[in-house]
């Protein structure tokens, strides 16, 4: 392309095209309602949206815009969002503007010698704008195609409001226990005179194990819970966690008659026994 | 493409709905004239329900329409989604909780004589509705007394085989065990 | 009871969720140290998603995790449910959320130079009332302008899993878009 081209002109009088037919003047059966126009001139999103159009209605091509026509076109459209009083931003004037300079940097001689800064066609700043813009109009619109929530796709849902009670209880850590513990002591010993021993925990486990066992067995031999299996430690931790629950009268020792096996039974059976007597 | 099938759709739109639609909204699913007869749909609705065998959704009629919903026996896990932020406890029910585990089996009354002050209702409910507490017994002594003791909930949650694993307050500095003699491991049960 | 399988699991924990979960929260449907291996979960995924081929429900990967959700082809029956019309954005939304999109992270400015265009505050609003864009950081510049960005709902409303699946941008030089619609008469100058 030979940068110093007077733009390829229409025809002045060519006021648009219709299947390559230039036409010249509107046909007079044809007529715009005004309030078509105006939402046409409003379908526009700004200058290069505009622009861009009547490059494209006319299938002219993006890098060689015949500037003084689309200049003289544009101008046009200006006009008439100022006759009808269209709320015109001020973008479009600077457009019209910006349109003007490189419509007569384009008709000045280019000065000879030099070439190098000649060499940019005042045009390019424009056609590169023109062509991002276009790019992100047609993005938009493929935005507008892709599949959309509540559109095209639905988000699959079922029932299940019963089992929505679930709360996640608290985690503890043992650190904490034995601080909550600690710190207890130490206040029970600020207010009371006893004295607050550190007790076999094991026996303590075993107490509480032997008074399950009991809830459900009622009665139990001597012998049973004391299982020779788990070896003189266990048997002795047992006894003693017995000799305990005895001491808090947890449970009761039994013998019909001296020498008789020992049973052991709990405090909660034996009373509801007597209730009910 | 092919036309999907009738219980397709009925499924699409229990789905897109999230709540129960009635047979009228099903057969407003279908352009005017088109909607197929009620027969038609129950017919299908039956197909879909058979075909919904060993999922995570069952066809379900209720009052007011049919309603896809979750099955119950997915409640162990579904129920997590909705977990709300775990809180904390308070100190009232960690010192409770401290010395149930360190005195067990004990009295309501004993664990308030250590604290001094009285126990409210809540603490206890809440250890107990958390599995950790139970009442092991009664004391036989006026007013017949619950005894409380931990339970195997709360060694697994500590992580601990048995209480002889809980941490010893020497570590406090407080004064050696009395009994060193009585301070046995018990024995792993089978 | 048999325990239900893992498929069936997860197709009733997304359908209760009715929204898209991440792997980490499906992981969280089990118990602590229960919870299966990811490559498992990704396994019992694509199972039901062949199970559901031809029903009227399909497993897409969004961004912010796993979805359930009716495939576009039951739209026609599906839109009927609700009387409302989806919402319809304008064009100066849609190129201001391409732009954004495709060009992110950037300031109100470099928007308004590209669209040629002062920006209106109720697009910027729109968008980010629905969720779309933020307000990612500020530019180390004069002002120090906001820049923006697309969010992860932004990808789930458009049913993207990533940016890199939007459709790639028109090459420079290609016709571009017409108004058929438009195609008016140039008025004449004056």
């Amino acid at each position: 392309m030979s940068r110093d081209d007077t733009p390829a002109l229409l025809e002045p009088e060519v006021i648009a095209r219709v299947q390559g037919e230039p036409y010249a003047e509107l046909p007079r059966d044809l007529y715009i309602p005004p309030d078509a126009l105006e939402v046409f001139l409003e379908t526009f999103e700004g200058p290069l949206d505009l622009l861009l159009y009547l490059i494209r209605r006319q299938n002219l091509d993006i890098l060689d815009i015949p500037i003084a026509e689309i200049t003289r076109q544009y101008m046009g459209y200006v006009e008439l969002m100022k006759d009808l009083r269209l709320e015109l931003a001020a973008e479009y004037l600077v457009m019209a503007a910006m349109l003007a300079e490189i419509k007569s940097r384009m008709l000045l001689p280019r000065p000879p010698m030099a070439d190098a800064e000649e060499a940019i066609d005042p045009r390019a700043e424009l056609v590169r704008r023109l062509q991002e813009y276009e790019q992100f109009k047609a993005a938009g619109q493929d935005i507008e195609a892709l599949p959309r929530v509540a559109r095209d796709v639905f988000p699959a849902a079922a029932a299940a409001s019963a089992m929505q009670s679930a709360e996640r209880p608290p985690a503890v850590d043992l650190a904490e226990l034995l601080a909550a513990f600690a710190e207890v002591l130490e206040r029970a010993e600020m207010f009371s005179h006893h004295q607050i021993r550190r007790e076999a925990l094991s026996v303590r486990e075993r107490m509480s194990e032997t008074l399950m066992v009991l809830q459900q067995e009622q009665f139990l031999g001597l012998a049973v819970l004391l299982r020779p299996e788990e070896g003189r430690a266990g048997v002795v931790v047992t006894f003693l966690a017995i000799l305990e629950l005895l001491k808090a009268a947890l449970v009761e020792l039994v013998q019909s008659e001296p020498f008789a096996p020992l049973y052991l039974r709990s405090a909660e059976v034996m009373s509801g026994a007597e209730e009910r007597q | 493409m092919t036309q999907p099938s009738l219980e397709a759709i009925l499924e699409a739109a229990l789905l897109a709905a999230g709540e129960p639609l009635s047979m009228d909204q099903l057969r407003a699913l279908f352009p005017d004239g088109e909607a197929p007869a009620r027969a038609t749909l129950e017919g299908a609705l039956a197909k879909l329900e058979t075909s919904l065998g060993g999922r995570g959704v069952m066809l379900k009629r209720v009052a007011s329409g049919y309603r896809l919903q979750v099955p119950e026996e997915f409640a162990p896990w579904v129920s997590r989604l909705w977990e709300e932020k775990p809180t904390r406890y308070s100190r009232a029910v960690l010192e409770t909780l401290a010395i149930i585990a360190y005195r067990q089996p004990i009295t309501r009354g004993e664990i308030e004589e250590i604290r001094g002050v009285t126990l409210s209702s809540g603490i206890m409910r809440t250890l107990q509705e958390r599995g950790w507490i139970r009442v092991a017994g009664h004391r036989d002594a006026p007013g017949r007394p619950a005894v409380f003791a931990t339970t195997r909930d709360f060694l697994d949650h500590f992580n601990l085989r048995s209480l002889s694993e809980l941490p010893s307050l020497m570590t406090l500095g407080e004064p050696g065990p009395e009994h060193p003699e009585l301070d046995l491991e018990v024995p792993r049960q089978e």
